[in-house]
């Protein structure tokens, strides 16, 4: 019903993908990354969706792509929509969207530290998130193998093997029934 | 009758040199009024020796040195307003040069425009 | 290197220019020295009791296990009765309690405080995430054993273990402390090398001195 | 009053039976308090404890002489305190030193410990130990002026500086005690004697809950047990002074734990009850409540 | 003897010679005009050689052979021998200064500047009133023509102004002399005298008074009186400096003189009218010159003003009897040498703004100089117009004249004000002009000659009245004291190194205080050894500075030489001189400060209103009798008692800095140099402290309209006491916070002193002493601190126990003992003030005082821990420990200290029984080593040696068990497991005491400085308002004159 009369709306000014509807309020739709700030900021000014509620990644790796989903919400008609853009995976940059929404920055610091996807001229995009002293590629990346890099950089204690825990269980509380 | 008629003649001069001098703008005129009041001063000097009935105080042969006590008015005066003439007139020769110079050096008589010094 | 730690130099208001190193002017880089008991055993052991029965735990909650031990001070499990207490600075604490899963950057202040605690000090790791990473196992930011970075005295089981646990925990530590065999700080000073290399063989941005005094 | 040198055993004797009395008080009133939460509370003995093992502690850091010196300074004057005021009315045995000073003495010597101890914390560097000692002298400024009137008007009273004399003057009946001859210059006195014992209406500086526990932060080990040993004598100490001016003295021992033991509660029972001031709080609360009453009993006696 | 005569003669003579000679000849005719000044001079010094003497007496000269009326006769007696010797000297240094001028202008400009000075001469000698108009008139002719000797752009306009002024009052003059001519039948001055009670009929005395206020107004309108001076001001500005030398100091002079001579005729009834001009003129000149930034003008408005007051002086002929000479002469000569110096000097400068003086701190003669004419301005001892002043002062309170008496010292308080103001500027000031080009003509000897010249016969004149004085009136010659003697051989010594000279001051005050001990009570036995050997022991700081230190030791023994005048001082004009040397010294001590000139300025303001208040205390009290003791205060005139008390309590309570008079103490003794900071802080105080102890001996109790003084006085010193701890608490600046902690220690010892009881007494001489030993160690201190650190701002230091620990030992103990806490000396002051307070009869003072007490605990922690605890900042690490001299007399004190504290009784036993004859009851009883008082005792050894035994133990203890303690460095804090960022961040000192702030910061609203703000802002408005006055135009200016002259003639109510 109203979406798909926004997502008409949008579909004249902007050339979107297909509209999936999740729920009634909730709507994801793809378009180019060049077209993405002029959309968010429609939506925001023209179209009431003033909260963005997050922006986070996708890492497609078999197809090489980045997914970028920026949740923006219609607090007034309490509806969500879904922007996302794709992005190729080596080297992805996106224009930072700080200026239309200064929490977008934090989200772009975290994406350019776990994802390594660069928002050029976001404040403090480069500094350290959460990771301190981090030397290895972005972790979230899934090329990163997290147990290969627990297993080389901490060290394990031995003898640690794992037990279905039914069968183990029942083992140690009856051990004389077979 | 004479003395009152003549100091008051010259009171009358030194009031009005002196409200000629503090009226005008123009410091030739102001010098003419000083003048005017010093000739004013002079004239009350003079009358003030005046003895009605005597003769001036020149002893000749008119009036011999005995009898002179009796018959010249009071000389002093005679000889205090020589000295006030003269210096009368220096002090106006003096102004006189500073207003020429004034002149020269600010192309005006007017005194108003000479308030530089002030506070 | 951090732009405060950098070598730097300075002019003093005399005009003479000296140059300032805050690694070793601000920091003192003795490093941490084996420390024997009395030497009479009698009175070893009499110090070993005052010690059991005064436990001050650092109030330093690391991991998930830190709200299990909010419970102990309330008067359901009330841990004063076995002399346990809470204290807010390093200096004055003897129980370093790991609660939980260690993450990198916890490490690192963990291992400060750690060292700014006096000698004989004890640690006690919670749950399975200190024995050998327990859930989780191949993440890349927690470690995996913590006996590896600091000298652990006490393991208590159980993701996270009740107050209850925490307890009877602290009692086996009390009765490892009366036998004399709580000598951690002892033994990170004895191979205080190897603990430091392992320590920064996990932390990379190391930009404190060797031992935190 | 002459000085012998036996007068020196007499006055270790009263130092052992306070510092074990105030360790033993210390734990019971921390009994009370837990067991008004219901909890069972520390064990008796848990004071001992505690300074044995900071005692028993191996190591130990200095940031300086000042620092070294702090706790020094603070255990001198909580001993000090004590020995300078006589314990026990009429025995030769415990009217200790008292012999080197009289009411302005103890007054003044309540100071000794607190600036010794301002410096050593100051020394260590840290900015709590700052903080706390500036919130710290703020609060005792205001704090001290009601002791201050209340002594003044007491001593205008029993016209004596003298603590033996003025405590004699209040001997006979409970009637005589200065409660209820100057009560207003007790009341002052009390409502000072709260400010002083760090307890929760006026405990911003030492609070765990402010800044971690204020001056003592960079204290430890033996550090520490000097000042564990003070804060059992301290108290006691002070408190002595006010049962002396105030409450007719001690005639004998069981009287004076009697006596030291009720006064100490009146902070408890306030300090229980009363949440945390400000220090700007605090010193505007003395100054509207307690100097009027001292300045009332000033202008009366 | 070659009869004075000669003088005018000769003038004249080398007036014409100088026409006759050709224009070529010109550098003849110079020394001719010379040679002649010469001779005048030296004719009429050999009259005055003569009758002072007595080898001659008084002659009167016969112009025409035959007795006046028929002819004019001249007088030479010794006021005209004085008086043509000043203007004949001033002529000649004139000319000599006028050396190129005259060249320039050729033969016609000596001729005129020679017929000026003759006919100044015969202003004074002429016993005729025609004759008087005519040198007048020659004097107006003269200036006109040498007024234009000065290439000002505007002579020309200010020289006609003055002639059109002159103009109007030679009218007025003539018609004046007619007229009384024509009433008394004769022109000579004694004649007339002798003919005015003759007039029989009203209608003859009626004329002769109008004829009399005539001619008196035209001769007070050359005193240029103070509605009707705009002319004069205009020539002071324009003229040459030489010209205006002449014309204040010649012209003023003559003029007075032929007053005074007019004063003979007029008789009684015309002195309220001269006193009531010249009183006007004083103050509204001193007004004026306030907000003046040009200096000739300011000079012009300063000799107005002072002419003035001569004027008043010899209004006061009635009660001021035989000394009228004595002290108008004073008070002449001061004015007459000091403006012909300072014009002089002005001629030296190129810029004519007050600030473009400072060109001439490059020598110091010429800043000497400055001095010199400054104080002999501001009537400070030794010069005459001290002497003068007092005189005057005494005869006015004698007669009752108190109105008068205020506006006189209210005058000379502006005055000294703009003068001091001015000598900031000079010594503190930078010139704006550019560097390179020297401002400052010192190589042309002409010039710099008269200047010396003047100096030396200023300070000649100084011994003259001080022999006057003392032959005269009995009152002791200053000059020939021996501490001002020994500190004014600094002078001459200045130019040997600064250690010599301190070696030399330290050996002649141990020496001093050596050769006179024995004359001391025990009262005064500790104030001599505070300013004797204290001094000395506070001038082993002055060893660390190197190089000549120029001015220092002269200032510094100045300041010493006034306090020791004051103790052995008993008459009440041997203390007041005493006490103004004190000040004057101290204040060019505190103005070598770096940044003090505005705080010194404030300082010998409040210092000298403080005096001229003791002045006038001391006058009323002695109703008129020529010598004063201080023991005779007890016996003071039951009306007046209250008032003397009154005045001079607030006149010593400016030195102690009470509150509401506190406002100088904080700049003036932060911004003072490292060693002096302790010797005024120190030592100064206590002068104001001796002070109130005399008068409250000798006064005791008074009552004020049914108000008991001492009670003010305990109110005062509680405040005191408390806003000088509280307004400590807040500062950032080491050096402030020591300054308002010496306000509140003052209050203290205040406090004690009102008291007025046994035990009072002798704790404020406790802390006396006390405050001396730990303010001079704690200022000794800080200063060394801050030499090393660079800063006085305490949140940037910190951490420097380790570099500074003498230091650190200096100050620790310095603030165990200002904080009261037992084992040391602060604690004695306490147990003194408790079993006062329990004898005296007031109550809420006390309160006050309590809550005063702690409060120095704040800044006495906050000023050790901000600077020796705490995080060392970067720039401070290799900061040294502070130099060996500083240290010394720090470890001095600490061991005087802890002396003081375990035997007090070396210092009060003495003083307790001396006090027992003014208190009787309540004093101290010293057995054994125990002090008992009526309330309490007090055992200082048993106290030191249980506290130390105590603290021996429990540090033995200590570091038994905790021998392996590491040490370790300022980052080793336990900083929530995290590394702390930079050491300025950990340290926390800026604010230190923001709750505190929030508590009780209301306390400390700068009121006081708003009211003495507001003060002086109405003084410089009052100023301006006045000066708009001049609007610069000649004919208002003549219109002024006659509208004062309908205003005097209606005032006077003929």
């Amino acid at each position: 019903m109203d979406m798909r009369a926004l997502y008409d709306r949008l579909k004249a000014l902007y050339p979107l993908g297909e509209l999936t509807e999740q729920r009634a309020n909730l709507a994801f739709v793809t378009l180019p990354a060049e077209y993405l700030r002029p959309a968010l900021l429609h939506l925001r000014d023209l179209e009431g969706y003033r909260h963005l509620v997050l922006l986070t990644a996708v890492d497609w790796l078999e197809d090489g792509l980045f997914q970028l989903t920026y949740l923006l919400c219609n607090r007034s008609r309490n509806c969500d929509i879904g922007l996302r853009v794709m992005l190729p995976r080596e080297g992805a940059t996106m224009a930072s969207s700080h200026d239309i929404w200064p929490t977008a920055a934090v989200y772009q610091r975290e994406l350019r530290e776990m994802f390594g996807i660069d928002f050029p001229d976001s404040p403090g995009v480069d500094e350290e998130f959460i990771l301190e002293g981090w030397n290895d590629i972005p972790p979230y990346r899934r090329d990163f193998d997290t147990l290969k890099y627990a297993n080389d950089s901490f060290a394990q204690r031995a003898g640690r093997e794992t037990r279905d825990p039914e069968t183990h269980m029942k083992q140690q509380l009856y051990p004389d029934r077979d | 009758m004479i003395a009152q008629l003549s100091i008051a003649t010259g009171f009358l001069l030194i009031l009005i040199g002196l409200y000629g001098a503090l009226i005008q703008r123009n410091i030739l005129r102001m010098i003419v009024a000083f003048t005017v009041a010093d000739t004013g001063v002079n004239i009350v000097i003079v009358a003030v020796g005046f003895m009605a009935g005597r003769t001036a105080p020149i002893l000749d042969a008119a009036v011999p040195v005995a009898d002179a006590a009796a018959r010249i008015i009071d000389p002093l005066p005679q000889a205090l307003v020589l000295t006030a003439i003269v210096i009368g007139l220096g002090t106006t020769a003096l102004m006189l040069a500073y207003a020429f110079k004034l002149y020269e050096k600010r192309r005006t008589l007017d005194i108003d425009k000479f308030t530089d010094l002030r506070g | 290197m951090k732009p405060e730690l950098m070598k730097r130099m300075v002019k003093g208001p005399d005009g003479v220019e000296f140059e300032v190193e805050p690694m070793r002017d601000y920091y003192c880089d003795a490093p941490p020295t084996v420390q024997h008991g009395a030497y009479i055993k009698i009175v070893e052991d009499f110090f070993n009791w005052a010690r059991s029965q005064s436990l001050w735990i650092l109030g330093f909650g690391t991991g998930c296990g830190a709200i299990e031990m909010r419970p102990l001070m309330t008067p359901r499990f009330d841990a004063y009765r076995y002399g346990i207490q809470w204290r807010p600075t390093p200096r004055q604490a003897n129980l370093l309690v790991i609660s939980g899963y260690l993450s990198v950057k916890t490490l690192k202040r963990a291992i400060r405080a750690y060292e700014q605690m006096q000698n004989p000090k004890y640690v006690v790791g919670l749950g399975s995430c200190t024995i050998n990473g327990g859930m989780y196992w191949d993440s890349y930011n927690t470690i995996k054993c913590l006996d590896q970075y600091l000298p652990v005295d006490l393991y208590i089981t159980g993701c996270m273990p009740r107050p209850e646990a925490l307890l009877a925990g602290f009692e086996d530590l009390k009765k490892l402390i009366r036998a004399g065999q709580a000598e951690g700080a002892n033994q990170y000073a004895e191979r205080f090398d190897w603990y430091k290399a392992n320590q920064k063989q996990v932390i990379h941005d190391w930009d404190m001195p060797d031992y935190n005094w | 009053m002459q000085f012998e040198w036996i007068k020196i055993p007499y006055a270790l004797l009263t130092l052992f039976i306070v510092v074990n009395y105030g360790m033993l008080l210390g734990a019971f009133i921390q009994k009370i308090g837990a067991r008004v939460g219901r909890r069972r509370g520390v064990p008796i003995w848990q004071n001992y404890a505690d300074l044995v093992k900071n005692f028993g502690l191996r190591t130990s850091i200095t940031h300086g002489v000042m620092f070294y010196l702090g706790p020094v300074f603070r255990l001198t004057g909580g001993i000090g305190l004590l020995l300078f005021v006589p314990t026990i009315y009429g025995s030769e045995m415990f009217s200790n030193l008292s012999f080197a000073g009289d009411l302005i003495l103890a007054l003044y010597f309540v100071f000794f410990g607190t600036l010794g101890m301002a410096l050593g914390a100051g020394e260590s560097g840290h900015p709590h130990a700052a903080i706390g000692i500036s919130r710290g002298l703020s609060q005792v400024t205001a704090a001290e002026l009601p002791l201050a009137l209340a002594v003044f008007s007491v001593a205008l009273q029993y016209q004596t500086l003298s603590i033996t004399d003025i405590v004699s003057a209040q001997q006979g009946g409970v009637l005589h005690w200065t409660l209820f001859t100057n009560p207003l210059a007790v009341a002052a006195a009390m409502l000072s004697f709260l400010g002083s014992m760090m307890r929760p209406p006026f405990d911003v500086v030492l609070a765990p809950q402010e800044i971690p526990i204020g001056p003592p932060t960079e204290y430890h080990s033996s550090y520490l047990a000097l000042m564990q040993t003070n804060r059992a004598i301290f108290p006691v100490a002070k408190i002595v002074v006010y049962m002396n001016l105030f409450f007719g003295g001690a005639a004998s021992w069981p009287v004076f734990f009697l006596k030291v033991f009720l006064i100490y509660m009146v902070s408890v029972f306030v300090g229980v009850a009363f949440p945390r001031f400000r220090v700007e709080q605090s010193i505007r609360w003395f100054l509207v409540w307690a100097v009027p009453l001292g300045i009332l009993s000033i202008l009366l006696a | 003897m070659t009869s004075p005569l000669y003088i005018i003669a000769v003038a004249l003579a080398a007036a014409f010679l100088l026409g006759l000679l050709r224009e070529q000849w010109r550098s003849l005719a110079y020394p001719v005009t010379l040679a002649a000044l010469a001779f005048m001079s030296w004719l009429s010094a050999s009259w005055l050689w003569a009758l002072a003497s007595g080898s001659a007496s008084p002659v009167d000269i016969y112009t025409a052979g035959t007795a006046p009326p028929f002819a004019i006769n001249l007088r030479m007696a010794l006021p005209e021998a004085v008086l043509t010797l000043l203007i004949n000297l001033t002529g000649l240094f004139s000319a000599l200064y006028l050396k190129s001028a005259l060249l320039a202008r050729g033969r016609r400009g000596m001729a005129v500047l020679l017929v000026a000075i003759m006919a100044l001469s015969g202003i004074v000698l002429t016993r005729d009133i025609f004759n008087l108009f005519v040198f007048l008139e020659l004097v107006v002719i003269a200036t006109g023509g040498l007024v234009l000797l000065s290439d000002h752009a505007h002579a020309l306009s200010a020289g006609f102004k003055y002639l059109v002024v002159s103009q109007v009052i030679s009218i007025l003059l003539l018609i004046g002399i007619i007229f009384a001519y024509h009433a008394t039948g004769t022109l000579n001055i004694d004649g007339m005298a002798e003919a005015v009670p003759g007039l029989q009929n009203a209608g003859a005395s009626q004329a002769f008074e109008l004829a009399f206020f005539l001619m008196f107004i035209a001769l007070v309108a050359e005193l240029k009186p103070f509605p009707a001076n705009g002319w004069a001001l205009d020539i002071y500005e324009a003229a040459h400096p030489a010209f205006s030398a002449i014309f204040s100091a010649g012209a003023g002079t003559a003029a007075l003189y032929a007053v005074d001579k007019l004063l003979l005729i007029g008789g009684p009834a015309w002195l309220d009218m001269a006193t009531g001009v010249g009183i006007v003129t004083f103050v509204a000149g001193n007004l004026l010159a306030l907000p003046q930034s040009n200096d000739r003008r300011l000079l012009g408005y300063s000799s107005v003003a002072q002419i003035g007051l001569i004027l008043a002086v010899l209004g006061q002929r009635d009660i001021l009897g035989e000394d009228t000479y004595f002290i108008a002469g004073g008070l002449l000569l001061s004015h007459a040498v000091a403006k012909a110096g300072l014009f002089w000097l002005s001629g030296l400068l190129a810029g004519r703004q007050l600030v473009d003086w400072a060109d001439l701190r490059e020598r110091p003669m010429p800043v000497f100089a400055f001095v010199t004419f400054a104080a002999m301005l501001s009537g400070l001892p030794p010069f005459p117009g001290f002497y003068a002043k007092w005189e005057l002062v005494h005869h006015l309170a004698g007669s009752g004249r108190l109105v008068l008496l205020a506006l006189v010292l209210f005058g000379a308080l502006i005055e000294a004000g703009y003068l001091f103001r001015w000598f900031g500027y000079i010594l503190k000031r930078e010139p704006p002009g550019e560097a390179d080009f020297c401002r400052v003509i010192f190589d042309k000897p002409h010039r710099v000659l008269p200047v010396m010249v003047a100096v030396a016969a200023g300070w000649a004149l100084a011994f003259v009245w001080g022999e006057l004085a003392s032959s005269l009136l009995g009152r002791s010659n200053l000059l020939l004291a021996l501490p001002l003697l020994f500190a004014l051989s600094f002078l001459l010594l200045d130019w040997l190194p600064a250690w010599v000279k301190n070696s030399l001051a330290i050996a002649g005050l141990v020496a001093f205080f050596a050769a006179t001990w024995t004359d001391y009570d025990a009262l005064r036995m500790i104030f001599a050894i505070i300013f004797t050997l204290g001094g000395a022991l506070t001038l082993l700081a002055s060893y660390h500075v190197h190089g000549r230190r120029v001015g220092f030791y002269p200032a510094a023994m100045l300041m010493f030489a006034g306090m020791v005048m004051l103790i052995r001082a008993d008459t009440s004009f041997d203390f007041f001189a005493a006490w103004e040397l004190l000040t004057v010294g101290s204040y060019f001590l505190i103005l070598r400060g770096k940044h003090s000139e505005p705080h010194a300025l404030s300082y010998i303001l409040f210092s000298l209103g403080g005096a001229f208040l003791i002045m006038a205390g001391f006058a009323i009290a002695a109703q008129g009798a020529p010598q004063f003791a201080l023991a005779s205060l007890a016996h003071v005139a039951a009306p007046f008692a209250p008032w003397v008390f009154l005045l001079l309590a607030i006149g010593f309570m400016t030195k102690t800095a009470a509150i509401g008079l506190h406002i100088w103490l904080p700049g003036a003794h932060a911004e003072a140099e490292t060693d002096v900071s302790p010797m005024v802080s120190g030592i100064l105080l206590k002068a104001g402290l001796y002070g109130l102890m005399v008068l409250l001996l000798a006064m005791g109790k008074q009552q004020l309209y049914g108000i008991e003084l001492t009670h003010v006085l305990l109110w005062v010193a509680a405040l005191t006491a408390l806003l000088g701890n509280l307004m400590a608490v807040f500062q950032e600046d080491a050096k402030r916070l020591l300054a308002y902690s010496s306000i509140g220690q003052m209050g203290y010892a205040l406090f004690g002193l009102a008291l007025m009881n046994h035990l009072g007494w002798l704790m404020a001489l406790v802390f006396v002493i006390n405050h001396y030993i730990y303010k001079a160690m704690l200022f000794l201190a800080v200063g060394g601190v801050a030499k090393r650190t660079g800063t006085r701002e305490m949140y940037r230091m910190g951490g420097l126990i380790r570099l500074m620990p003498l230091s650190f030992i200096a100050v620790l103990v310095g603030i165990i003992a200002v904080s009261g806490v037992p084992p040391l000396s602060g604690f004695g002051g306490r147990w003194v003030f408790y079993n006062a307070i329990l004898a005296s009869d007031y109550r809420l003072p006390m309160v006050v005082l309590f809550l005063a007490g702690p409060i120095a605990f704040l800044y006495l922690f906050r000023l050790i821990y901000t600077i020796f605890l705490g995080q060392l900042k970067d720039e401070l690490r290799r900061v040294k420990e502070a130099p060996f001299w500083i240290v010394l007399p720090q470890m001095i004190y600490v061991a005087l200290l802890i002396a003081f504290a375990v035997v007090p009784g070396l210092a009060l036993h003495r003083v307790d029984t001396y006090l027992n004859q003014f208190f009787p009851e309540g004093g101290l009883s010293w057995a054994g080593g125990e002090i008992t008082s009526n309330y309490g005792y007090w055992n200082p050894v048993a106290i030191m040696i249980i506290v130390g035994v105590i603290f021996c133990t429990v540090f033995a203890w200590l570091l038994f068990v905790n021998r392996r303690a590491q040490p370790v460095k300022q980052f080793n804090i336990v900083f929530s497991a995290e590394r702390p960022f930079r050491p300025e961040t950990t340290h926390f000192a800026w604010n230190f005491f923001a709750p505190y702030r929030k508590a009780l910061g209301f306390l400390t609203q700068p009121l006081v400085t708003i009211f003495w703000t507001t003060v002086t802002d109405l003084l410089h408005t009052a100023g301006d308002l006045g000066r708009r006055l001049y609007n610069g135009n000649g004919q208002t200016y003549a219109f002024h004159f006659l509208a004062f002259v309908v205003i005097v003639f209606f005032l006077v109510g003929l």
